[in-house]
């Protein structure tokens, strides 16, 4: 595969007593849709919120496009264009969702003076686009906190694609969504990889939406990252499927 | 969009344009006019913390304190006498410290641009630092730092001690309500131009994003801290000038009573956008009027019992008028009209 | 500064037992602010609602201390003093917990999922009417019990523990520690546990968190009568001297860290501690300054802590 | 140990699932990419077939335990449910699907109390308990209600969590012998049972959350999507827990899950609920075979 | 009949109200005797007299906008002093901006009368004097012990505010003119609550004077904690012990304590409006259950002092008064009273009290002494 955007080395962390990451190592080659699997409890939003920036870690070093950012804090992080999204909704509860889209527009340098212009008509437009596809549009004048658990997680999606990350980190983004509309996800995920080559680091409990979409998988269990491989070959790994997928 | 912005320009000149006429409508209640626009300062200062970042300060009695400490110094100094000598006689001595007209006003006006210019960088300090606290920790640590101001300036013997200090008495020929009535409608017209304009920036979002969700503010890469601490700064500035034109107005500076006086006007500044309804531009405005009114109303009819009318007043407001008058309005007009505007639009237009 | 340096003199060498009494007595005042803390907790934990007004209960109860005091000497004046006093702690929780109960219902009651300035504001609102409504029914003449208990010295009178201090701080401990068992170890204290962590699953549960509130209010009433008395006959009472607990309380729930109760008790018996060696040391003029400067200075520090992991202060 | 294995009655039909021990989210292809419009288009025409009342009832044996009608609630001024039926008998389990924001939450919200009623009623046993507070529905009308999201106790431990279902028993020797009787049989919980639940994982804390129904003994349980975040194994785990409930235990149950096709396995009765209305009601295993259901909100 | 109405903001409610009070008290009984005589002769026409009041809530900035308001708004043309040093400083720019005479008793900071304000007047002496008389009492008892006076060494506690800080300066004044060392110098934060620090300085040291003024919260706590702290001193000495009334709150405790005063009921003075000291005290008791402090005293002969001028100037014209003001030069109950050109009054000394047998006894000057003073103070 190509250049990897991202590499983990040696990660490790601990919160009091538990071990959430242990010598975590692994590559997200650039342009590539890579998966993030495992039980409850083994460590996969431990492991992006190291990578954000989140909480400091014990050991290890995180290098994103060959610079290392275990230093930075998570505002600068994202600045250099690494997203993540939350497995608990997060989005701005106060504000409608156009303007929750409108703040999501990028910001790359962290200079104040860019901030002070008003959005434009570009900015507007690339934001209904989004809302339309994730099918808000008809709420685009909702308040953000008023919206069913699911238009949450799809406005925070929506304001993912907004800032153009190079590197997204989606954290369950179809729990709680309807069936058919994942499938419209998937598709859509696939599109931004391919158009816009954002790369993609996904965690997914749901097998349908992994094996469906990703091209490598990565499996921890009890903070350790016990296998890597391609979709098909991670099905029928036996420690996968003895610590995941079910035991016999 | 445009109409909503071509409405916030008419309901600021339709502002100005009251506040033009009130000193010749109401020439006997010029101190209190005065006080209004002191009033209008510092709510709008407050809630640019308070109500569009998310974070309740009890702090800014701080800058209102320093502001007006500086203003009383610096016509001091500026009128070419010593601080220490001027204030040896606790309180300020009047008699020897004369200063003439042009000198009383260059100096008040140099005095308020540099409360103005401190205090962007006090709270541009003190923000950078207690701003990394949220919530009740912030709002009690702020409140500690607004006690503690007013307990050392009464420390300190340079500033006249407990005993307070007197500001220069304004020489023969300046009437001092009406200039300080114009330079205080002045800065807020400032004020308001300013917010108006920072509201539809996307630094305006950002403030709004970080009272929302400052996690996510920050995982979007948005410069929360920066933007945190330079908000806080100018609502520094504005609340210092307020100080320093309120304390001319009154005269005398009494470190915890006047400067740094939480009970009152600390505790005013976040009753007043919350009056009005807080998180909106016209909101704290419309807070300090009805405030002003309230208060003296009280003051004058319910001797005795005023401070229990003010208490049962707050109390009412923030039971049954959750959002302020302005969501009272709003409310009204959606009731009345329908939803003219969604919930978006006027959310910009705040 | 000269005044500092000998000061610090009459510490370390001039007369050390000085520390003693300084310590001594800094505990006593210490163990009041504790109750009158632990009652603000409380309220502060499992309703999330900073009471403003908890100086003026305190002095609510301080009052009908006294005036309960005062009848008595009336009515029996042959009796002991000291009868009445103690007695009096009761009559004033239950006036107390009896007026907080009619705030609660009034006011509190309707604030309850509102966000914290709402509540601050609140319950401003009811210090204001509070303070000049005593101000009014009782005017504003300094009153005091006079417990006439004597004071215990020790080496040659330069170590002084006057009795009713003691007595204060005894009565206080006591209330605290039956109020600690109470929440820890009753029904109704798992009630209260349960609405603090989390109020929507308690009201799964089935838990009446209104009436769990409405309780726990009305406690901190009573916490309050009792300190109020304890007040009354340690120092003052005045309509207007309530800000002087209520600020003190909040620094000292923020020294401790919200949530943190056996915090309370060290915070506010090392706050008492504090406070008397920065009057002694730099004057009593700093004395206030340096209470509330601390609270910022150790928010700063825990914030500079906190930060290194990357997490806030909330 | 699966669903199929202990409820061999129930499911015969899907014969294709089978074979994985394991069923948690389904498996298949993902080339069903319907717009979110064209889903609400065509939802709308199924709901203008809306069942009337009689077959609800019909449905629920005739006997409702728990009724809805003419239900017309929202949020603050604005209307969510537009005149929601719903039937349920005892013992029956009812599954709520349908697409994100149709109102599937807000169709517990309003049986527990949670939001503003404007039209419609709402009775247990026949008793009318429409405006009755949150706070006496577990007292006063048995019905529990396992929210969507955290509402663990993180500062008390497992086994204290689990006691705290029992706040309302008489005894607290009964709560105690009820939540031991959940840990023996929970080894993942008991493993935990002396840690303070702060530190659960999410999958972990779901189970706790559930499980602890089993010690509030409620009539009717309301459970919004129980298998949200959770790993396939603990979805099964959790569903063990509902079939027990239910089967065991007799207890009603209804029930929002987006993972629609596990959740029409488990129930009897299935709703299907677009734009504040309910557009098909049938057999749980009857919409699961259902084209029109399977297309628009199975995922194909 | 015509009415004069005279303004003043008072303190009701704050930290002040308890003096405020008897302030209030003071000009209300002054006006209601005034008027049941038929009133105020001016020129050709006799004018009844009111008082318009505000609560100025013990804080400065209130006062100045009550007066501002009473001036501007009410249309009141003389006013009559706040309680306290610090509204009065507060207040005085006002007036004098409106060239309002006002006559205060309540404000005795001496840096009010160094601004050359001319329309402020002062029939209360100035604080320094309050506790100058215990310095020298403490002189002369210590020559009487035969040791030099500048022997004496002194303990002082006041209050942070601008009354009590110039008591000190004027105690700091006279001990520097005894050659006496100040050992302990305090300022107390004005939200007092307790004195222990400085109680065990004062122990440690064992000064041969320990002065104290902080209003009546101050004299109650100094007192209290003086008795429960084991602090002995020979010589103790405060202002506003009658306010505070510390014989009734402490009986024994408070035994031996001077207090400065600037009035007592067994003075000789007299007028024609009240009688003797004694009679007025004794019609302050008839009417409000308590024996009148000083502070009702001298706000009663503010108001005497007003009707005078205003019976002296003829007409009501502001500047004429003050002039009439500026010329006053009378004895009343309360004491004589000529004001100096600043507006303070320079006729009538303070006098110096001391708790004997639970009575306020009247010790110096030695011309109205009742009894002599008891040195040392008995330890308990
Ligand atoms: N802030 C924290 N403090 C203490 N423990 C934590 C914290 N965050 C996570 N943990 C613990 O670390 C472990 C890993 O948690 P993490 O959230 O990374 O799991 P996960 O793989 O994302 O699980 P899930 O699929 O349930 O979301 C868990 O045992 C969790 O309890
Ligand atoms: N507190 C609220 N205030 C206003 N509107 C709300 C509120 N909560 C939900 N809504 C609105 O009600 C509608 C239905 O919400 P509900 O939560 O019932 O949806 P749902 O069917 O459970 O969706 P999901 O599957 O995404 O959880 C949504 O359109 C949402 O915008
Ligand atoms: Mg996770
Ligand atoms: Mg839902």
């Amino acid at each position: 595969m190509s250049e990897p955007i991202l590499e983990v080395r040696g990660v490790s962390k601990h919160f009091g007593g538990i071990y959430a990451n242990q010598d975590i190592s692994l590559d997200v080659p650039k342009g590539a849709i890579i998966g993030l699997i495992g039980p409850n409890g083994s460590g996969k939003s431990t492991l992006f919120g190291s990578i954000t920036g989140y909480h400091p870690i014990d050991a290890g070093s995180i290098r994103y496009e060959g610079r290392e950012i275990k230093h930075l804090r998570t505002a600068e992080i994202a600045r250099l264009g690494l997203i993540r999204t939350f497995q608990q909704t997060h989005v701005y509860d106060e504000m409608d969702c156009v303007r929750n889209m409108l703040i999501s527009r990028p910001l790359r340098g962290g200079d104040l003076r860019s901030l002070l212009h008003h959005p434009s008509a570009e900015d507007r437009e690339r934001a209904e686009d989004l809302l339309e596809f994730v099918g808000l549009a008809s709420k685009r004048h909702l308040l953000a906190g008023s919206l069913s658990f699911g238009q949450q997680k799809l406005l925070e999606f929506a304001m993912a694609l907004m800032n153009e990350p190079d590197l997204l980190l989606l954290d369950e983004p179809t729990a709680g969504i309807n069936p058919t509309l994942i499938n419209g996800l998937i598709d859509r995920l696939r599109q931004a990889n391919e158009r816009f080559g954002v790369t993609l680091f996904v965690i997914e409990h749901n097998m349908r939406v992994m094996m469906n979409l990703a091209q490598e998988i990565h499996v921890l269990a009890g903070g350790r990252l016990i296998a890597s491989g391609e979709p098909r070959d991670i099905q029928n790994d036996p420690r996968v499927i003895e610590a995941y997928l079910g035991g016999s | 969009m445009a109409q909503a912005r071509t409405s916030q320009w008419i309901a600021s000149l339709a502002f100005l344009a009251i506040a033009i006429a009130a000193p010749f409508v109401l020439p006997n209640n010029m101190s209190q006019l005065v006080d209004l626009m002191v009033f209008i300062l510092i709510a709008l200062s407050w809630d640019m913390l308070g109500g569009q970042m998310g974070y309740n300060s009890f702090g800014n009695i701080l800058f209102f304190g320093i502001g007006m400490y500086l203003v009383a110094s610096t016509q001091v100094w500026m009128g070419g006498y010593s601080l220490a000598e001027y204030n040896s006689a606790k309180g300020g001595n009047l008699e020897s410290f004369v200063v003439t007209a042009p000198v009383y006003v260059t100096s008040l006006i140099i005095g308020l641009a540099a409360a103005a210019v401190l205090n962007y960088f006090v709270g541009l300090f003190v923000g950078s630092q207690l701003l990394q606290t949220r919530g009740h920790y912030f709002a009690v640590g702020t409140l500690g730092l607004g006690v503690a101001a007013g307990e050392f300036a009464g420390t300190m013997d340079v500033l006249g001690g407990g005993s307070g200090m007197n500001f220069l008495q304004p020489p023969e020929g300046v009437n001092l309500t009406m200039l300080l009535y114009w330079l205080g409608l002045g800065t807020v017209m400032l004020f308001i131009a300013f917010l108006i304009w920072l509201h539809r920036t996307r630094f305006g979002f950002v403030m709004n994003a970080i009272r929302d969700n400052e996690d996510k503010a920050e995982a979007m890469g948005l410069p929360t801290n920066k933007v945190k601490s330079v908000s806080w700064a100018v609502a520094a500035v504005f609340t210092a000038i307020a100080g320093g034109l309120y304390g001319a107005g009154k005269n005398f500076i009494d470190p915890t009573e006047v400067a740094f006086s939480l009970p009152t006007i600390g505790v005013w500044m976040l009753l007043m956008p919350l009056m009005g309804g807080k998180g909106t531009l016209w909101g704290p405005i419309l807070g300090a009027v009805l405030f002003q009114l309230f208060k003296e109303f009280f003051w004058t009819y319910l001797f005795g019992w005023q401070r229990v009318a003010l208490g049962l007043l707050i109390v009412i407001i923030v039971v049954f008028f959750p959002d302020g008058v302005m969501g009272g309005i709003n409310a009204l007009r959606e009731r009345l009209f329908g939803k003219a505007k969604s919930a978006g639009e006027s959310g910009e237009a705040a | 500064m000269d005044n500092i340096l000998a000061n610090l003199q009459l510490l370390t060498s001039l007369a050390p037992t000085i520390n003693i009494e300084l310590i001594a007595n800094g505990l006593l005042v210490g163990a009041i602010f504790a109750l009158i803390t632990y009652g603000m907790a409380l309220v502060w934990g499992v309703m999330d609602i900073i009471n403003v007004a908890q100086g003026a209960f305190v002095i609510l109860g301080g009052y009908v201390s006294f005036y309960f005091v005062n009848a008595m000497f009336q009515i029996a004046p042959d009796t002991p003093r000291l009868l009445w006093i103690i007695l009096s702690m009761p009559v004033a929780a239950v006036a107390v917990a009896l007026f907080a109960h009619i705030v609660f219902k009034l006011v509190i009651e309707r604030i309850l999922d509102r966000d914290l300035f709402v509540a601050l504001l609140a319950t401003f609102g009811i210090e204001l009417v509070m303070q000049q409504g005593m101000n009014q029914f009782f005017s504003a003449e300094e009153r005091i019990i006079d417990a006439q208990l004597p004071t215990f010295a020790f080496m040659d009178y330069m170590v002084n523990i006057p009795g009713s201090r003691l007595l204060g701080a005894s009565l206080g401990i006591v209330a605290a520690i039956f109020i600690v068992g109470l929440v820890r170890y009753s029904r109704f204290g798992r009630a209260i546990r349960a609405t603090a962590q989390n109020v929507r699953a308690a009201r799964i549960m089935g838990i009446d968190t209104n009436r769990v509130y409405a309780m726990t209010f009305a406690l901190n009433g009573a916490i309050c009568g009792i300190a109020g008395s304890i007040v009354a006959f340690v120092y003052v009472i005045h309509p207007f001297q309530g800000l002087v607990y209520t600020l003190r309380a909040f620094a000292i729930v923020i020294l401790a860290g919200i949530g943190n109760v056996v915090g309370v008790i060290f915070a506010a018996l090392g706050l008492g501690v504090y406070e008397n060696y920065s009057g002694f040391i730099l004057g009593p003029e700093f004395q206030d300054g340096m209470v509330f400067i601390i609270v910022p200075i150790t928010l700063l520090v825990r914030a500079w802590i906190m930060r290194r992991k990357r997490q806030y202060l909330k | 140990m699966t669903t199929e294995e202990k409820n061999p009655e129930k499911r015969a039909e899907t014969g294709a699932e089978k074979k994985r021990r394991i069923s948690g989210y389904h498996q298949g292809d993902v080339s069903t990419v319907l717009s979110v419009d064209a889903v609400a288009k065509e939802a709308q025409e199924l709901a203008s077939k809306r069942p009337d009342r009689a077959a609800l009832w019909k449905l629920a044996g005739d006997e409702p335990q728990l009724t809805i009608e003419g239900l017309v609630a929202g949020y603050g001024r604005m209307e969510i449910l537009h005149g929601v039926d719903l039937a349920i008998g005892k013992g029956q389990s009812l599954c709520l699907i349908g697409p994100n924001g149709a109102g599937k939450s807000t169709v517990l919200h309003s049986i527990y109390g949670f939001t503003r009623i404007w039209k419609g009623s709402i009775s247990m046993d026949g008793r009318d308990v429409t405006r009755e507070k949150p706070n006496r529905k577990l007292a006063e009308s048995g019905i529990a209600y396992i929210l969507q999201d955290n509402s663990v106790f993180p500062d008390m431990t497992v086994r204290e969590n689990l006691l705290m279902g029992g706040y309302l028993l008489d005894s607290p020797r009964e709560a105690a012998e009820k939540a031991d009787a959940v840990l023996e049989k929970y080894s993942r919980l008991a493993a935990r049972a002396n840690q303070p639940a702060r530190v659960l994982s999410g999958g972990e804390r779901r189970l706790l959350e559930i499980s602890r129904a089993l010690v509030m003994d409620p009539e009717v349980l309301l459970v919004d999507e129980p298998s949200i975040g959770l790993e396939p194994r603990f979805i099964d785990m959790v569903f063990d827990i509902l079939t027990d409930l239910q089967h065991r235990d007799g207890k009603t149950i209804i029930m929002v899950e987006q993972n629609a096709r596990k959740g029409l396995e488990f129930a009897d009765l299935g709703y299907v609920l677009v734009a504040g209305e309910v557009a098909i009601a049938d057999r749980g295993d009857a919409l699961l075979e259902n084209p029109d259901v399977g297309r628009l909100f199975l995922g194909g | 009949a015509q009415t004069i109405t005279l303004g003043a903001a008072v303190s009701q409610s704050g930290k002040y109200s308890t003096n405020g009070m008897h302030t209030i008290n003071g000009y209300n009984l002054a006006i209601e005797l005034i008027n049941a005589r038929g009133g105020v002769k001016v020129g050709d026409t006799t004018y009844k007299l009111a008082i318009k009041y505000y609560d100025d809530e013990s804080t400065p900035a209130r006062g100045a906008e009550l007066a501002e308001r009473l001036i501007k708004q009410d249309g009141i043309k003389f006013l009559l002093g706040p309680y306290s040093s610090g509204l009065t400083k507060a207040i005085a720019p006002v007036t004098e901006k409106y060239g309002v005479p006002m006559v205060e008793a309540n404000g005795a900071s001496r840096s009010l009368f160094t601004n050359g304000y001319k329309y402020l007047f002062a029939v209360l002496s100035t604080s320094e004097q309050y506790l100058s008389s215990a310095v020298s009492l403490a002189a002369e008892m210590a020559k009487k012990e035969g040791r030099d006076p500048s022997s004496v060494r002194i303990a002082a506690a006041f209050e942070n505010d601008p009354f009590s800080q110039d008591v000190r300066a004027g105690v700091l004044d006279d001990a520097k003119s005894f050659g006496m060392k100040v050992v302990i110098d305090d300022s107390l934060p004005k939200n007092l609550s307790d004195m222990t620090p400085t109680m065990t300085k004062v122990k440690a040291l064992k000064p041969d004077l320990f002065v104290v003024s902080g209003h009546s919260k101050g004299a109650a706590t100094a007192t209290r904690q003086m008795a429960e702290q084991n602090v002995y001193v020979p010589m103790v000495a405060m202002t506003h012990c009658d306010s505070a009334d510390i014989v009734g709150k402490f009986g024994k405790a408070a035994e031996g304590i001077l207090c400065a005063a600037q009035w007592a009921p067994s003075l000789t003075y007299q007028d024609d409006l009240f009688g003797t000291a004694a009679d007025f005290a004794k019609k302050f008791k008839e009417k409000y259950g308590y024996a009148p402090p000083y502070q009702a005293a001298e706000s009663a002969a503010a108001v005497e002092v007003f009707t005078k001028a205003f019976e002296r100037a003829g007409s009501l014209d502001q500047a004429k008064v003050r002039d009439a003001l500026a010329a006053t030069d009378m004895q009343t109950f309360y004491g004589n009273i000529k004001f100096d050109k600043n507006g303070k009054n320079i006729a009538k000394p303070m006098v110096l009290y001391q708790v004997q047998n639970g009575e306020l006894v009247v010790v110096a000057p030695t011309k109205w002494a009742q009894a002599k003073v008891v040195f040392p103070r008995k330890r308990n």
